[in-house]
Formats: structure tokens, C-alpha cells, sequence
């Protein structure tokens, strides 16, 4: 299996295949842009790889819904996609302009909204409070743009990743 | 009056810390939760626990009648309130006395007088106590408080008067943003503390904020129990405490020791309690307010000093006389806590979730105050503080290396944490060098690393591969009568992020 | 010479604790590992880790060539041993004085010296040191032992002369007693050490057993950094420690810690070590033997002076002066530490299995060094010892009420493990009033108790009724991948009880 | 459901039904030798239970291996045998005399074995040395009698509960 890693600067091929499923540990082997590893991944936990290298030892945790992983070793926070290599030839550009869709960074309550359909806002100008564990949090907009639809009312209760606005930029 | 039995007003780490504090001193401890608490880790540590209304604090944690009435019930002495919900409200101290209830904590009306931040800023200014310029008044109307800050010169700070936490709390650099900052810190005010009422002083820039422990008992006699430094906040909420601080010699600490302990004798405080005081690049220190509490941050004082402030809470309530006299108190090393909370660690947005996975940090001059287990639901209702790290070490330097170990160490899975500011802000080389102010936060940047970025893209590759080749049946989902979702899906589900 | 990569020869809690000095110290950490320990707690900790061997500590952990050619291909420039396995095997420091590595800890001229228990007698000895009478020479046959008991009078006690850790060691009440145990304690040596001499001296009856830690470096200078109490002890196997001792005044710590250092300077000791003492019941004391290395019950000592005695071994070897005076050693408060070993509290039969829930104690004054996690398995080929648990007082009163605290909040699921054993020390009169001696474990009786017995049989009838109304199916079993059976089906199936 | 719960000193009629499996709890109806109460359980982990009671507040450990539970809280452990009512009156009594299987305490080595079929010994004689982590444990005879069958030969590796010795007492 390939798969195509990313973090938004790097892109980094990774194949992989089991070697060998042994007592206590597997061992796989890796190639990552051309070069070839064998490593020991011993899986702790569905979220916890202990993995060594080289004789290198990492602790990696990883988390990930649908193709967003985040991965922490070391110290270290990494947000990859991760696509198998045979999609990503299949998968179309996404358009950086034209409607964009502000969601809910967390889940919390629609305190007051500031906006209309039709209105010219811009960048940085607060559209609406959302409070969430006592505190109030403004939600700015990224970009100078016309508000196309508002898919909230105040006072209502919305998820992280729940539709707040739809801004045309 | 021997206290035997305390109900502890509060939830989270705290709870668990009072209820700690009870154990050590054969105290049957007392807990109370709303529905969503349940299981929460202070429920299951008390000796018992009452069910106290539904999620929202305002219909449980806030409702004083119920937590008397469950005091009384359940046998009762005493009420400790922690920090936070009703820690600082008066009417908790006088519902208690009127119960005959004791309160740990400052009297009712030491409470009210220093719960109002103009009040108690006209009483150290009277007291000879050096104070910041501002309006010793709440402010009617956003108009007024334009008038005010153009008399006192921009920036200027806006403050709930019955604040605390950083709540209520904003910064004014301009007039033209006066007007909105104000109405906002008015509605965060009243959602936070059920009075809206602001004031305003003058902003010190890059001051650093260092305050004073104190310990008062019934008998007019006060300590202080050395300084911490509090510079690393971010909108007015810290995050890193230390103690003792870098810039506070031999002199200055007696001087403001001195003058915390001269704010608590003029407005009749007793128990445990902190005086903030800002101090300028000049050491000139300026009286902020009094935490009429226990403080989140009070075990990098513990540390150094010994002392159980939490038992010494509780001695003092029950009317012993302090057994700590000023000269028993030194300073042994040093220590920082660290204060994990359920955020992103780049945008401070809230995150909720289960905790799937929950390895602690401990070993050499490590201490760890949870309010958090495996398989807690972190939920929308609380504060997103989950837990503190402390370090201590024989000075600041291993204090700081520890505490880096401790951070490496900390595993929690579910949400979003803000473990990895902490490690940017722990190699930060103003941090490092002990020469910060309360600017810090704006200049600690997230640095991407590439160190291991091979490493993390081939850990998630083996993953997305496993998982791939992992089918779950229907069946297996039947377990979840056990609330073991969280485990078995956790490599392929994540809430929270 | 610069350290900044060390291996480290060990497994378990003390692997964890080195590494993470290392951390602290910015050394990189380098783990060996058998087979059956790919997942252990130390291989993750560490920077690098590379296999050894197979599970028996015969054919990994103890094999000499095997670590001094991983440390050489991994650029190591020392090798911590930590305590058992290799730690007082002469042998391992003259490899590494071979092969140009720094071995943290004495040189083997020293260790050789030492580990002779019969020569390091007849040293102190002559240096004036008083021991307990004996016979100095390993015993070449049962019956040879049987006229040395003779002369010397019964009770006596068989020692292994390279022993340690309470292996190899018999009481022998009676003449007829004395071939079996003879045989035991030789193949016990054997087993343990590699070496089946034995030696034998009068059994002191009702002896404390107090040590003085010592720090010596390469230049000349010792230093005693007080006393710890270990009478707590099974079979010579210490189980709870404390410092300071109760019985030990500002006289007695003077006149031991003079002997202490006597007694490592003229074996030509460096590094950490420890000088083992009997006092008898009217406080005089008698030389045991000096253990050459790092002991387990090291953290009593690092909480009471504030000294990191990993740290201190590190710079030592190095080459290092102490930057410590005799009289920057003081005693801050009281600390006391609990062996939690995989054994059953009741016979202190080891018990194995996966552990499958674990939750650790912390708050204040709390210690935790522990060489396992979930999903760890506990073996049968390696020492019981899980972690062990250190509490810190202001007093000896706090300190126990603390440990018994942690003990409490300590939770090791899959396992049997002597945490029960240890509650039942802490509250024993003997213990609590500080006047006990090596006899206190046989005098700890198991009360039964009927406090909680509804609750116990409540929760127990529980579990039955809904484990009943579980059913598995096979399909989840193949989740068997993940490792994920012990979290599963922990509460319908039991491993180790 | 009823439970006949045994700690050899008390034996303890449980009856148990569920009343309502609520978002955070499950409330139990609760009958312990003819006194009722109601529950509150939250079951944290398998083996981890909390239990409000009157509101008292009890953590429970509670591990098993078929009818022979350990169950923990507050620091005391008790060792129950639960057997489910319908059954108690159907199971049989166990003789105390007559053959009497010595078992292996735990997993480890036989170092050497100090008796042969036919031998009479003493109880307190020891009968085999079985070596696990590090230690030479001795096995005593529990009582009197004559080895009727040994099991086990010097050098094998036995588990925790396979037989090694059979004693006629």
C-alpha cells in the first residue's frame, strides 16, 4: 500500500508492507521517497505506537477522522492528509475562491449575530459571538466578502463544524 | 468548632484536591455534581456525593440554596467553595452562616468589600497602598466609559468588578473600539458572574503581574508565604505560574509582603487569600485586587515552602490559631505549574470529547492535580481547565527541565490540549532567561519543526493501512453498554478535533 | 569528559528513572531490551533502544558482550547498570574500562572489593568500623557451616558472599535446619548472581536496619546525605523505607555518617553508594556491607535533601567535583516509600499477567516511579517490582497520611499486587509510633474487615448479572489485533489471580 | 436475579433488578438480605464501578474468573464466590478428606522435587522448590499423608494452577 502524506508544505510518498507479525511486536517495510527502512511498530493502543528505527525509539500518537490526521511524537504536533496513492490522481482541486463556508470552531452558543444576508463585511470584522466554556469568542471574517446566507439564529446551540455563515469572497 | 464532614462546593481538579486534603485529615469529604458529572473523577474520590441539577452551572454548581441544603442533610460543618462558581460570591458565606454552616473562606463581608474592586481599590489607596490610576466607580454606559478613558489616556483596561478569572476582562488600545469591548466585557461579566457592572484603569505596558499568598487566621495573626510570578497570560488568564519570582529580591519581597499583608488586615480578610500586584519595569509594584480564595496556582507555593495550603484552609476555619509563624517560612527551590486545558494550542478555541487514552507524568519533582480520567467526557458546560503540572526543582533550571520532561510525558487522547504551547513557552528564551512581562504569549510563536516529520508520516501511513484492513461488526458495538466506545474505536474515530 | 549518551543496562521502574535524568540533563538515552520486553515502559521512554536477547535475563540483560557491543555501535560513552542484574557484578565496569566507556558507579576494583562480603568485612574491620561476629570466609560445604554455627551460637544467618536484594539469605534457627537452607541459599547465589558462596554470622535478633547514603567523587570528596530506615523487610527483602529514621538523633546520624565515609574511603568507593547498618536495641550499630550502586529506596533520600542522586552519579562519572558540601545536607520534612511489587499480599506469591487498567496516585507530596503501563505484561522471568511510591511530609504524620492516600488511589487491574500489604503497615501501631524493628512484617496481621462487605457483594452481584446478559461474539475477537482482549474482556476473564 | 455471595465467614443474599438505564447512570433496585435500596451505578471500566448509595460514594474493583470474584474498595479486598440462586440448591458439597491435588501457586520453574509416589510425609515437609522471578519458593505439605502421584518432573515449566503433586490425607 502507498499512501500520499501531507502537511500542507511537504508531500511525502509512504509505502509500506508487512514483513512479519511477531509476539510482541510487527515489522514493516517502509519506503519514504525512495528510501527503504525496515521498523518494528509495537501498537500500545489503537492511538499509541511505540516504533523504532534505526534503533531509534518515538512514541507516536496518532489521531485521525476520515483522511485529518494529527500526529505527536517528541513533542511534536503534525496535521497530515493522508490519501491512498491510487485517489489521489482521481480527486479534483478544491477553488479558493467564491463561497466559502465559516463553521463553528468548537461547539458553543450563538450569543449575537451582527450580519445580514447581503452584507459587504470586511476582513477582520466580527460577525457573530459564540460562547463556550464561559468564554465569549469572537468570529471574525477571513476575508472581505458579502454575506450570501446565515445559517444560524441567535440563541441556538451549534456543534463544532456546524454551517455558521456563507461569505462570498 | 472540630470540622469533620465538608461539603465541597466546586468539581474538577479542584474538588479533587479538597477532597484529597479531607483524606489526609480523616475529614469525610462531600462531593456534589450535576447529571453530567456523574462519573466525573471528583464524584468518585469524595466519600459521597449528591446529585445537584441539571448541567448548566446556573441550575447546579451555582445554586446556593441546594448546596446548603445538601450540607445540611448530609451532616455537614463546613463548605469549601474552591475557586471559581461561587468561590467569590458573598451570598455563599452569609446562606452558610446563616445555616450555621461554616465557610472556609473569608468572611461574608471581607468578601463583598474586596469583591468589589472599586471599593477595595479606594480602601489600599486610603491604607497608603500604591494603585494603578483609574475610575473608582462602575461605568453606567459605554459613553462614560469613553469620557473616562480619554481622561486617563489610552490604553486602557476594562474590568468586571466582580471579576476574577479573566472573564470580563478587555483590553482597549483606540476610542473607536471602546464601545463594542465594552458591551462585550459587560455581557461576559454578567454570564460569568450575574452582575455586569465594569470599571476601567489605566493599561501598564509590559508590566509583569506577581502576587503575594497570604494566610490570615481568626486570631489577627497574617503571613505571607512568598510571591508568584503570574507574567505568561494570555486575556488576562494565566497560564504559567512560578515562584519565586526572578525579578523579586530579598527587599522587594519583604516590601510587598509588607503591603499584602498591611491590604489584608485593613479589610478584615481571614483564611487564605492573595494580593495581585502589578509590577513595572521599574519594580514600582501596584495593587490590583485580592483573590478572596484559594488560588489555581497555589501549589508552586506548596512547594517551596511545605506548607498544605489547603489544610491550613480548613485548621484556620475551624478556629485553630496559624501554627506557621513568618520566620518558618522559607524558600526551598523552585517551582512552576503549568495549566492544561481542553483548547487548541494555536487558536485557545475550546475542544470537547472523550478521553480515550490518559498517561500521567510523575517521577522526580513532578506533581500532577487532575480532575480528569479515562473515558471523562470533557463537555461544553465547564471550564476547560482538566489539569495542572508542577515542577519543582532545586532551582529554576531544573524546575524548567522537569517540567519539560513532565509536558514530553503527558499523553491525553480526545481533545485538544494545550500541552504543546506550554512546551513552546517552557524553551522560550525569554522565559529561560527570567526577563518576561505579561507580553510573553504574543511572542511566543508556533515554530514549525520538521525534525520528525518522516517519522509522523510514516506512523500515520502504518495506520491508515491498519485500519483499513480492521472491519468492525455490528456486534462488537454491543459492548458499548460499557462505555467502551472510546477505546475500541478510538484509532478510527476522534471527537474533538 | 563530556556524557551525552548513555546506556542504560536495565529494565523496569529504574530503566525509567535514569532516562529520565537523562532528559533533564539533555543526554540521550539508549535502552536494551529482551524480546519479551519490545512494548516495556523503559523501551518506549527511551531516545533509542535495541534488542538483547531472549526473555531469561541469562541470555540478555545479564549478558556482558551483548551490552558493551550496543553501547559501542550506539556511540555511548557510559553505561548506567541501575541496581540488580549487572549492577554489582565487577566484571561489567572492567568490560567497560576495556572498551573505553565510563561505567556509572564505582570502579570493579572497588565493587570487587565490596561484593566480597567476607573481605569487605575484615577491611572495616581493621578500620575500626565494628561488625557483627561472623565467620569471614565462604563456606565450602553444609557441614562446614554447621561448626562455624556451632561456635558462634544460633540463630545465625547464611549470606550469598556477591548477594544482594535478599536473595541467598536463611535464617537458620537450629542445627537441623541448617543443611537444607544451606543448599537453598547456594542455589538461590547461584541463580541470582552466578556465584554460590556463602557466608554466615550471629543473627542479631530485633535489629533496625538503617543505611547512610553516600556521594563520592573522583577527587577526594564524601559526603553523607543522611540515614534511611529500612526494617520493613521480608526475607531480607526490604519493603517499605523511610527517612529520617525515628530512632536516629543528631549524635547517632554524626557518629554513622563518620563510619559511613570511613567505610567508603577506604575501599577507594566513588560514586553513589550505600553503607548498610544494624543498630541493635540499645542504638549501637554494626557494619552489613556497602551496596556498590544506586539502591531502589533512593527517592526518600532525593525528597528530603533535594538532591537528584541520578543527576549527581552522572556528573560524577564524568569526572565532575561535587558541588555539594556536607553542610548543604539538611533534612526538609519526612519521606517514606512502599515496594508495590506483582505479588499477593497475603503469601507474597508473585502473580503475572497483563495489567489492564491502571491508574496512579499523585496530588500533593506525591512520588511515583513505575516501570509499567497498560496493556504491560508481567512477566515470570523478571523481579516482581512494579514501582514504587514515595510520599513526602512536613512530618512522619503527614507523610503516612499521604501514603495512604496514594495507596488508596492507586488502582493495578490483571494483576495480585502488595498494595493491600502496605495499607496494613501504615496503620500498624508498631510502624505508626516509629518503634519497630526487622520483626514488624511477621507481627502485620491481614484483619479481616466487614466495613464494606454489602457494597462488596452489591458490586459483585452486579457484575454477574450484567456480564451474564454480555454475550461476545467471535467476530470480537479478531479486535484481538490491537491487543485490546485484557480492556475487552477484562471483566468476564482473569489473568494472574 | 438473585446472588448467593460468599466470603466463607458470611454468606449474602443479593437480588438485583435494573430500573433505568439513564445517560450517565444506571439505577438499580437493590434487595440485600431482605433490606432495599436503590443504586446509582456507573460502570467506568469493566472491572471499575462507582456506586452512590445513600450518598455514599464507593469506587469498586471488581475482577473474576468464573464464580470466584475479588472485589475491592476503600482499601479492603474481599474474595467472594457468587452463585446465581437457581443453582446453589443443585451443587454439590466437596469432600475434605481423601485425594487432595497440590497446584501449582504460580508460574515457574521446578527446581528439584524432594518425594516419590508411595512416600508418607508430614504436614509442613517441603515436597518440591518451584523458582519464579528469581525466587525459590518452597512447597509444604498443606497436611499429612501419602504421595499417591507426581505430576511434575525437575526442570519443567508448570502455570499457575496445573497440578503437581496429588496427596492421599
Amino acid at each position: 500500500m502507498a499512501y500520499v502524506v501531507s502537511d500542507g508544505n511537504h508531500t511525502l510518498r509512504v509505502e509500506a508492507s508487512r514483513l512479519e507479525v511477531r509476539p510482541h511486536d510487527e515489522l514493516f517495510q517502509m519506503e519514504i521517497d525512495g528510501k527503504k527502512k525496515i521498523i518494528s511498530i509495537s501498537r500500545i493502543s489503537p492511538a499509541h505506537l511505540s516504533i523504532i528505527i534505526d534503533g531509534k525509539s518515538f512514541n507516536v500518537e496518532v489521531e485521525h477522522f476520515e483522511k485529518d490526521y494529527q500526529v505527536s511524537t517528541r513533542g511534536e504536533v503534525y496535521n497530515f492528509s493522508v490519501v491512498d496513492e491510487r485517489e489521489v490522481t482521481t480527486s479534483s482541486e478544491q477553488s479558493d475562491s467564491g463561497e466559502k463556508v465559516i463553521k463553528a470552531p468548537m461547539p458553543g452558543l450563538v450569543v449575537e449575530i451582527f450580519v445580514s444576508e447581503g452584507d459587504q463585511v470586511q476582513a477582520g470584522d466580527t460577525l457573530l459571538v459564540l460562547e463556550a466554556m464561559k468564554m465569549q469568542n469572537e468570529i471574525a471574517a477571513p476575508a472581505s466578502g458579502i454575506i450570501l446566507n446565515v445559517s444560524v439564529k441567535s440563541g441556538a446551540t451549534v456543534n463544532s463544524g456546524d454551517d455558521l455563515l456563507v461569505l462570498d469572497i | 468548632m472540630e470540622i469533620n464532614r465538608i461539603l465541597i462546593a466546586n468539581r474538577g481538579e479542584i474538588a479533587v484536591r479538597i477532597a484529597r486534603a479531607c483524606y489526609e485529615m480523616d475529614i469525610t469529604s462531600v462531593a456534589v455534581f450535576s447529571e453530567a458529572d456523574r462519573s466525573a473523577k471528583h464524584v468518585r474520590y469524595a466519600d459521597e456525593a449528591y446529585e445537584i441539577g441539571p448541567p448548566p452551572s446556573g441550575q447546579s454548581y451555582l445554586v446556593i440554596e441546594k448546596i446548603i441544603e445538601i450540607a445540611v442533610k448530609s451532616n455537614c460543618q463546613a463548605i469549601h467553595p474552591g475557586y471559581g462558581f461561587l468561590a467569590e460570591n458573598p451570598l455563599l458565606p452569609e446562606a452558610c452562616s446563616k445555616a450555621g454552616l461554616i465557610f472556609i473562606g473569608p468572611s461574608h463581608q471581607a468578601m463583598a468589600l474586596l469583591g468589589n474592586k472599586t471599593e477595595a481599590r479606594k480602601l489600599m489607596k486610603k491604607a497608603g497602598i500604591p494603585i494603578i490610576p483609574g475610575v473608582m466607580e462602575p461605568l453606567a454606559t459605554a459613553d462614560e466609559a469613553a469620557s473616562a478613558a480619554e481622561t486617563i489616556g489610552y490604553p486602557v483596561l476594562l474590568k468586571a468588578t466582580a471579576g476574577g478569572g479573566g472573564k470580563g476582562v478587555r483590553v482597549v488600545e483606540s476610542p473607536e473600539k471602546l464601545k463594542s469591548a465594552f458591551e462585550r466585557a459587560q455581557a461576559e461579566a454578567l454570564s460569568a458572574f450575574g452582575n455586569s457592572d465594569i470599571y476601567l484603569e489605566k493599561f501598564l505596558v509590559k508590566p509583569r503581574h506577581i502576587e503575594m499568598q497570604i494566610l490570615a487566621d481568626e486570631h489577627g495573626n497574617i503571613i505571607h508565604l512568598n510571591e508568584r510570578e503570574c507574567s505568561v497570560q494570555r486575556r488576562y488568564q494565566k497560564l504559567v505560574e512560578e515562584s519565586p519570582s526572578c525579578i523579586v529580591d530579598e527587599d522587594l519581597r519583604r516590601r510587598m509582603g509588607v503591603a499584602a499583608i498591611e491590604a489584608i488586615r485593613v479589610s478584615g480578610y481571614t483564611n487564605a487569600g492573595t494580593v495581585e500586584f502589578l509590577v513595572d519595569s521599574d519594580r514600582k509594584f501596584f495593587f490590583l485586587e485580592v483573590n478572596a480564595r484559594l488560588q489555581v496556582e497555589h501549589p508552586v507555593t506548596e512547594l517551596i515552602t511545605g506548607v498544605d495550603l489547603v489544610k491550613e484552609q480548613i485548621k484556620i476555619a475551624s478556629g485553630e490559631r496559624l501554627s506557621l509563624k513568618q520566620k518558618d517560612i522559607g524558600i526551598n527551590g523552585a517551582a512552576i505549574e503549568c495549566r492544561i486545558s481542553a483548547e487548541d494550542p494555536e487558536t485557545f478555541l475550546p475542544s470537547v470529547g472523550l478521553i480515550r487514552e490518559l498517561i500521567e507524568p510523575s517521577g522526580p519533582g513532578i506533581r500532577v492535580e487532575s480532575g480528569i480520567a479515562e473515558e471523562y467526557d470533557v463537555s461544553v458546560y465547564y471550564d476547560p481547565l482538566l489539569s495542572k503540572v508542577i515542577a519543582w526543582g532545586k532551582d529554576r533550571e531544573e524546575a524548567i527541565a522537569r517540567m519539560l520532561r513532565a509536558l514530553n510525558e503527558y499523553k491525553i487522547k480526545g481533545v485538544k490540549t494545550t500541552i504543546p504551547f506550554h512546551r513552546r513557552v517552557l524553551v522560550n528564551k525569554a522565559f529561560v532567561s527570567g526577563n518576561y512581562d505579561t507580553g510573553i504569549v504574543s511572542q511566543i510563536e508556533h515554530t514549525e519543526t520538521e525534525d520528525h516529520l518522516e517519522i509522523a508520516a510514516i506512523a500515520a501511513a502504518i495506520v491508515a493501512m491498519t485500519d483499513e484492513q480492521v472491519k468492525f461488526t455490528s456486534n462488537a458495538q454491543k459492548t458499548e453498554a460499557w462505555k467502551l466506545s472510546g477505546r475500541i474505536y478510538g484509532g478510527i474515530r476522534s471527537i474533538g478535533w
